[in-house]
């Protein structure tokens, strides 16, 4: 959860952190410190609702959440297919929790197909739910199961529990008239229900929620809330079968506030708004085009228009991104968004918002790639695309965010940057981010810093490019003021009257100019602190983005081992921390986790002629802590 | 850079910057570029309301010489920064400049889906046929067999018209003028102005370089009467140096043919009348070609339409003003040790 | 893959690939996907001389499920790939599969580029007014007020007229025909594939997941007769449940007007006969819409020009085979302590 | 000159690299070593051929060149104008020359704004030769002179040589009855007389290429060698001041071989029809669309129809990219070319023929960036978007050409490797190189290697993404060959079968086999020799692309002055040869000039973790040789 932010400081170190979970009777109810549970079935099974809701009702019982939501990448593949599984990953408890689980304690799996897909991340001894009645002859060749799995010894090294739902379902709703088709739909309700037994958590959140969603459709609201209690009931009466077993979960230590969830779609574009709202600017332009993982945060700016957001389907990313810049070039803050394949159509247009020195922000929400590779998955491939990847010098400000929530300061913060150095900033999340959910606490707006903006006003003195001294940044002159009419374009401009120049010397001390101010901005920014651990351990861990989570874990459990392992998270890209060379030579080593085939460790090499060392990933899926742990082990043990 | 605020009319040399024009001697885009000053201090705009976008390419310079605010882009997305400036502050009164290349190679998508949009600019489309800053490539609306640096042996595409794409993209203003007709460019600039919604103004403009006289079948002073149709809403589609031809559909077809009134028993009324909001009429005129019809110049389509950033601004006042505190609680929220 | 060549007959299934289709169940694109499967077979064309390109979106799935060779390229380029597939190798076969979003919106100017060249391809446009694949965001086709997750109050737009835009762009055959009407699919896209030159068929293809019933206003069973009419060239422009109904032009006017034979002195005589290679009358079909006018639906306009890698084969053809060593030589050069 | 190629082991190093010539005098002729000469003027002027015609002669005596013509901004500013100044530049000497020269010996000015523009060049004491009566008051205005350069102290370090020009070629022409616009027109053929004659160069080939050019046009042919030889005649004639004098430049000690000028462009067209030859590949589909420098490219593979190469000017670069992906995919070598602007806009179908593993050559004619930048002017700047402009991870084989003459050979490897390794590779060329031209020994093709690409025709075994277990590279099976009907695209594929898969273990295995497949390409490409110097000496000057003209003559210098300096160039950036890092750390120092702002410095730094230090020119013009002569100096000196 993000309550600490990644350059926090960390100040509760006190989460186990892996599933090392201490078992104590309690009458019915063993005690847990963690749990991760993921609810598997058909695209129409409601897999998502079912999963969010578990989430939400933990929150409430105060653990600790995060969680994880697994589209099919078909848009509604055939019922009872493998690759039409969607997935919902809870991980909750009472320790301190920052990604959403290596290994699942609980599967429940609606059909053949979801059990033959997410087996495998169950972990030994893992408890596995199934409805019985799904494991049909037909599901199952639709599954390419050549036998029964609840028959054979699929799931022997598991505790199964085989429960009709389906039949438990119809019978707890059959007074409300629905087809059968119908009463089978609300089969999700009935598991929600009994998992919520199973962790003693409530349902009223539930039960509000299914009212004001289904309102208008009494019938299937009141078969859905029967079927949620029958679930429930089925797990506190004597009915059922003896190997089900309650847990308790205690509270979290969380800091006190008021707590929402939040995806990384969500936070970012909250941090965008408080963002602009911080930079006394009343309007965003939201040019983007869709494009999986991006699109969601589109959808979420279309939502804003009450907030003055002006989101703008473009034709393509190319027209977004120019769209964004017109935009900053007419006063609002022009944002975009994209992903692999459109975030590459941007770099033209991003190069010109360097040269015209313009802010600009630029989401980037990372996939696998190469080309349009596995378009729903995590990958952290984009870095030095977002160093380098434009044609010329053209120096920008690249920050990435580490957790969901801290989409909301990391997307302040490219926004602060993008307007005070009046340059693009691009900001890095990838579709692990931006799909998973954390608690969140709720930030008072009016709290949060501020940075307004100075629109230039007065002709006396103006030219377009010359610049604040301090920041070298140029004034930022508004259409519709008197007496600032100038041009901007992508010819280079001379230093001091922004006339079109070809001029060597000019060229060379703008070219100079234009870096110097994007590595001004390590003055403006926090010194780099170790996340976890101290200076000058034997082994520093240093991530960037979504490594985060299982960094921090694995770091923490390696601590908690002894290991003498710090772990350092770069939320600033480019430029980097002043501090951060001296800091990263205060190791023996350096282990750089990446989602990619070692970019960030190129870049320290280069920078700081350190002997980085890569651990990669390129899978299109998180690390594991257990991973980043093993490698720490590896190396110091 | 100019000094502030004018209340004062302001004459076409205002709307000059102090930069130095760097078009080639005798190019076409000196008389626009006078046509255009002249057009704002006709219709007494403020330089400061005023901006100028344009892609890359001579025409494309054009932001540079005018002493409004400017945004010299990249190549072919003029519409889209345009876009983005309208959409920041729809009160700018925004110009776009684009050439054949920049307008209709590169940038066609989004000349398109400007003009299908409909946003509230004036496309300002410089017609050479042919790429001038690259020195002289064919471009997309080259005639075939252009011979040109890319093209030694002559071009093999079929041109694209430029008029008949604005109206199969849905534009609803499609007007055409010539560099050297001060005059009638600027009254089409006006109507242009004048329209609310996006406008599309096709201006043959003579590359002196690169493809000198490429218009000079319907320009030349000789032939020009005969080779021009100026349209004029409601009035017919005469012409000619007495105005003794004129345009009728051939009877029991959807063709233009060129008549002569007083001849084989035409009479004034067989003549066509231009209606700017008949669009399948607008269709028929911008596919004459010389010299078996005369190319029409002029507002060849004017028909109004909802305007993509005014519903926009209404459907912005009328969310107004949502406190970002309560959006952020808006969801599910539950509470930590409150009381 | 399949195995070698083959001389026997081809059946549709011969046409699908070993790969599991995986639309969602109802998608219309099913039903495309056997009439061309059909369409193949019917022609007798071979499976190793043809070549599916496509962009991305469910429609742009296609080539997957294809037997022949496929390029399932990047979004909106598809054109642009099979011009190079055509520069290549002009003797291959080739189909654009493409969707509203990838071939009118990212990819609006390859599709405009590659009609205007007139390059012999098939360009299958998928039109569900939706995007798909990315989960229903509205299209440039998608109709005004389209509520989507990115335009949650309705989308303010003006929708795209495929078929006007690809008139517009100058195209030589443009035909519509609906997923659902597998005879008439079969039969346009057999005039397609008999079109030498680039061929623009839209098909109306229900998205059931986020569009769905988006063209029941003209294909429901009930109204279909009503609300279609079929062309064909050179017969009269007739439509409804017993063909009682027909197009005319509206006395004294450009427009479309349906009539009644036999009613209001409306006689077979005064219907609109239709003229494939008139391209006014093809802009004024396309632009029908009911419940006003019926959709036109068949093959609007097919009016052959000449074709761009055909005259870029005979300008190879009569170069043809310089010596390299000559060419390296042809200028000016000089030797030292040459003999 | 590249008679040897830059990685050819340097047979001729007897030149003296640098403008220190030795005067003896001779009669009335005087000896040097090398000359820089300069023609100025309007671009009306015919400066480009006047200049050309002196170098072809310049070379036809014997002489080793290397010219750089200069074209103005505007496509055609107004006469007399700065910034319509058109100039051409001659080296030549009995020395190696290797670069178009440092500074001016002779500056011929046209008229007073070619004089204003060009004078910096020149050195002190250098030559400047003026048309006098161009020197008009309204034309010294043009120009901004405030005073009559001819006649204050603007030239006082010079040696100026005024001659009415444009009177003496009316006189010589008089008699073919021109108008007074058309003999001026002239003036050209008078001055380029006059310097043939000033260095002792024939005049028959120009007089040849007069008479095919002017064939049709009797009246102005005549007038042209009429004022060609009363330039000549001037020289040798009593009438003409005393301070001309004659030179004597001795024949340079050049290979036997029969020889032309050829700049970059034009031995980049000839090597990708040698490469594609050599590949057994009839069809070359060169996609492109103009864009400055890199159109002449365009312009020159237009003219190749003869030799089996379709051009296609594309809607944008885009689709320029994509139709030459296509034709590849299609059977045929599918080439690309752009510069700046234009390569950003082709980063993402790049990242689809990396993904579907297709060859294709992307020919980038750098220039000055960011954004539009500088257009005619040179830069290197492209060097780490060629590494790392794409999405996700995207390893392709990325080589830069030296010379203009190396263009050729650097061109036909680059279709060995991506037809030999389905890649995309990167031909990196830049303003500078792409122009400049120099005298190439014409090989013979028929002696040139061949690389035969082998199609796949076999349907047994066959599978698109299967591997060559030595190359790595997918078989090339050309649409039309029966049995091997598949399908490519840029989702992630399987390793075995081709077909779409998003399992991460593959798409790791795929990812790594990308990478291996273009870091295998080091196995096959030369090791990495000194062009200059031993291995371990003091110090390395480490260069690629066009820096290898002026880094190889001030290594000279500095050699010849005792340093203790060794030059490298790399003609392969990706991968490096195998034994680079071994060889850099052989040496004390490394210093890396580059025309950007240290992007290969930064590269080896990171892979070598040695500190290489930066010299870096970032004012779109080359380095000069003094410049990395001094830098060498300064180090070690
Ligand atoms: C992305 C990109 N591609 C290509 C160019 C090179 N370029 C500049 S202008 C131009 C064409 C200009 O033609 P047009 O738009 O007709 O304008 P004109 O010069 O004729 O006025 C081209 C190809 C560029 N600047 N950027
Ligand atoms: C460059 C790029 N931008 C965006 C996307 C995301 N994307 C994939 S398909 C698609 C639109 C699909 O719509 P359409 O072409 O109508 O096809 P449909 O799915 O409806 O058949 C989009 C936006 C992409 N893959 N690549
Ligand atoms: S090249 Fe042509 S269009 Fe460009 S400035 Fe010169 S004359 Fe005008
Ligand atoms: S989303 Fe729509 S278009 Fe795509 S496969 Fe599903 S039904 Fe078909
Ligand atoms: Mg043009
Ligand atoms: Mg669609």
């Amino acid at each position: 959860m993000s309550a600490n932010s990644p350059d926090g400081g960390g100040a509760d170190g006190n989460g186990s952190g892996v599933a090392a979970s201490s078992r104590a009777s309690l009458g019915r109810r063993e005690i847990r410190d963690e749990i991760v549970i993921r609810f598997a079935g058909d695209s129409g099974d409601g897999i998502q609702l079912t999963g969010s809701q578990f989430a939400i009702e933990s929150a409430l019982a105060g653990s600790d959440i995060a969680t994880l939501p697994d589209y099919p990448a078909e848009i509604r593949a055939p019922a009872g297919t493998t690759y039409g599984v969607s997935a919902f990953q809870v991980h909750f408890g009472s320790v301190d929790i920052r990604t959403s689980g290596d290994e699942l304690d609980v599967l429940v799996a609606f059909n053949p197909a979801a059990l033959k897909v997410n087996l495998d991340d169950l972990r030994i001894g893992g408890m596995v739910i199934v409805d019985e009645s799904s494991f049909t002859d037909r599901n199952l060749k639709k599954a390419d199961y050549e036998s029964n799995p609840l028959e054979d010894d699929t799931l022997a090294r598991h505790q199964l529990i085989k429960l009709d739902v389906t039949r438990l379902t119809e019978e707890a709703v059959k007074d409300f008239g629905l087809s059968s088709k119908d009463a089978r739909r609300s089969r999700n309700l009935w598991a929600l229900g009994l998992m919520l037994w199973m962790y003693g958590r409530d349902r009223s959140a539930t039960v509000d929620w299914l009212k004001g969603k289904f309102g208008k459709k009494p019938d299937i609201m009141n078969a859905n809330i029967a079927a949620l209690n029958a679930g429930h009931a089925f797990g506190e009466t004597a009915e059922m079968p003896s190997d089900i077993v309650g847990y308790t979960v205690a509270a979290a230590d969380v800091a006190p506030g008021l707590y929402r969830t939040i995806t990384g779609t969500e936070a970012t574009a909250y941090g965008l708004l408080a963002g602009a709202r911080a930079a006394g600017l009343g309007r965003i332009v939201f040019g983007s085009y869709p494009i999986t993982p991006a699109s969601p945060l589109l959808h979420a700016m279309a939502q804003l228009a009450e907030y003055g957001v002006v989101t703008f389907q473009a034709e393509d990313e190319i027209a977004a991104i120019c769209s964004a810049i017109g935009a900053s070039y007419g006063g609002a803050l022009g944002v975009t968004s994209s992903s692999g394949a459109g975030v590459a159509l941007k770099t033209e247009a991003a190069g010109l918002a360097v040269g015209a020195e313009l802010p600009l922000i630029i989401v980037n929400a990372q996939r696998a790639g190469p080309s349009t590779g596995m378009p729903t998955k995590a990958e952290q491939a984009d870095l030095l695309q977002a160093l380098h990847g434009r044609h010329g010098e053209a120096p920008l400000a690249v920050v990435a965010a580490a957790t969901p929530g801290d989409s909301f300061e990391v997307a302040m913060e490219a926004v602060r940057l993008a307007t005070k150095y009046m340059t693009p900033v691009i900001l890095l999340s990838d579709a692990y981010l931006m799909n998973a959910a954390e608690p969140w606490a709720i930030p008072d707006v009016n709290k949060l810093p501020s940075f307004p903006v100075q629109f230039r006003t007065d002709p006396e003195g103006y030219h377009p490019f010359l610049r604040d001294p301090e920041t070298l940044a140029r004034p930022w002159a508004r259409p519709g003021t008197p007496g600032l009419e100038h041009r901007v374009g992508g010819l280079e401009r001379d230093y001091e009257t922004g006339d079109i120049s070809y001029d060597p010397e000019n060229h060379a001390r703008m070219t100079e100019a234009r870096a110097a101010k994007i590595a001004g901005i390590a003055d403006d920014i926090p010194l780099q602190k170790p996340e976890l651990g101290p200076e000058n351990a034997t082994l520093a861990v240093v991530g960037w983005g979504s490594t985060y989570g299982p960094i921090y874990q694995g770091v923490t459990k390696a601590r908690e081992e002894g290991y003498h392992v710090a772990h350092i998270h770069l939320r600033y890209l480019s430029p980097f921390p002043r501090n951060l060379g001296e800091l990263l030579k205060s190791y023996d080593r350096i282990l750089v986790p990446e989602m990619n085939r070692g970019q960030l460790v190129s870049v320290l090499r280069d920078r700081y002629l350190i002997q980085g060392e890569a651990l990669t990933k390129v899978q299109g899926q998180p690390f594991k802590i257990a991973e980043i742990y093993e490698a720490i082990r590896t190396r110091l043990g | 850079m100019t000094t502030a605020s004018e209340t004062i009319q302001l004459k076409p040399a205002d709307f000059a910057s102090d930069q130095e024009v760097r078009w080639c001697p005798g190019c076409g885009d000196y008389a626009i570029l006078k046509a255009i000053q002249r057009t704002l201090a006709e219709l007494g705009v403020k330089r400061e309301n005023t901006v100028f976008v344009s892609g890359i390419g001579c025409a494309s310079r054009f932001p540079y010489y005018m002493s409004t605010y400017g945004f010299h882009t990249i190549h072919g997305r003029a519409p889209a920064f345009a876009t983005g400036i309208k959409l920041a502050n729809p009160e700018l009164d925004v110009w776009v400049v684009t050439g054949d290349g920049d307008g209709l190679s590169i940038g066609g998508n989004h000349t398109l889906h400007i003009l299908r949009r409909n946003v509230n600019v004036q496309i300002c489309l410089f017609n050479n046929e042919i790429y001038g800053l690259t020195k002289g490539q064919y471009s997309p609306t080259s005639r075939q067999g252009t011979v040109s640096p890319s093209s030694p042996k002559g071009s093999l595409e079929q041109p694209l018209s430029a008029c008949a794409f604005a109206l199969g993209a849905g534009a609803r203003f499609v007007a055409r003028s010539v560099d050297t007709m001060q005059k009638h460019l600027i009254e089409v600039l006006k109507r242009a102005h004048e329209h609310h919604g996006a406008s599309f103004t096709e201006i043959f403009q003579n590359c002196i370089v690169f493809n000198d006289k490429a218009f000079a079948d319907f320009t030349d002073r000789e032939i020009a009467a005969d080779r021009q149709v100026h349209v004029d809403h409601g009035a017919p589609l005469l012409f000619g140096k007495d105005r003794e031809k004129g345009l009728r559909l051939k009877p029991g077809t959807l063709q233009l043919e060129a008549v002569t009134v007083g001849q084989d028993g035409v009479t004034e009324d067989d003549i066509l009348v231009h209606d700017e909001k008949d669009r399948a009429l607008a269709q028929l005129l911008v596919a004459m070609e010389p010299p078996e019809l005369p190319v029409a110049l002029g507002v060849v389509y004017c028909d109004p339409a909802p305007v993509y950033e005014d519903q926009v601004e209404s459907r912005l006042d009328a969310a107004c003003c949502g406190d970002l505190n309560d959006l952020l609680r808006s969801g599910r929220t539950w509470c930590v040790d409150c009381d």
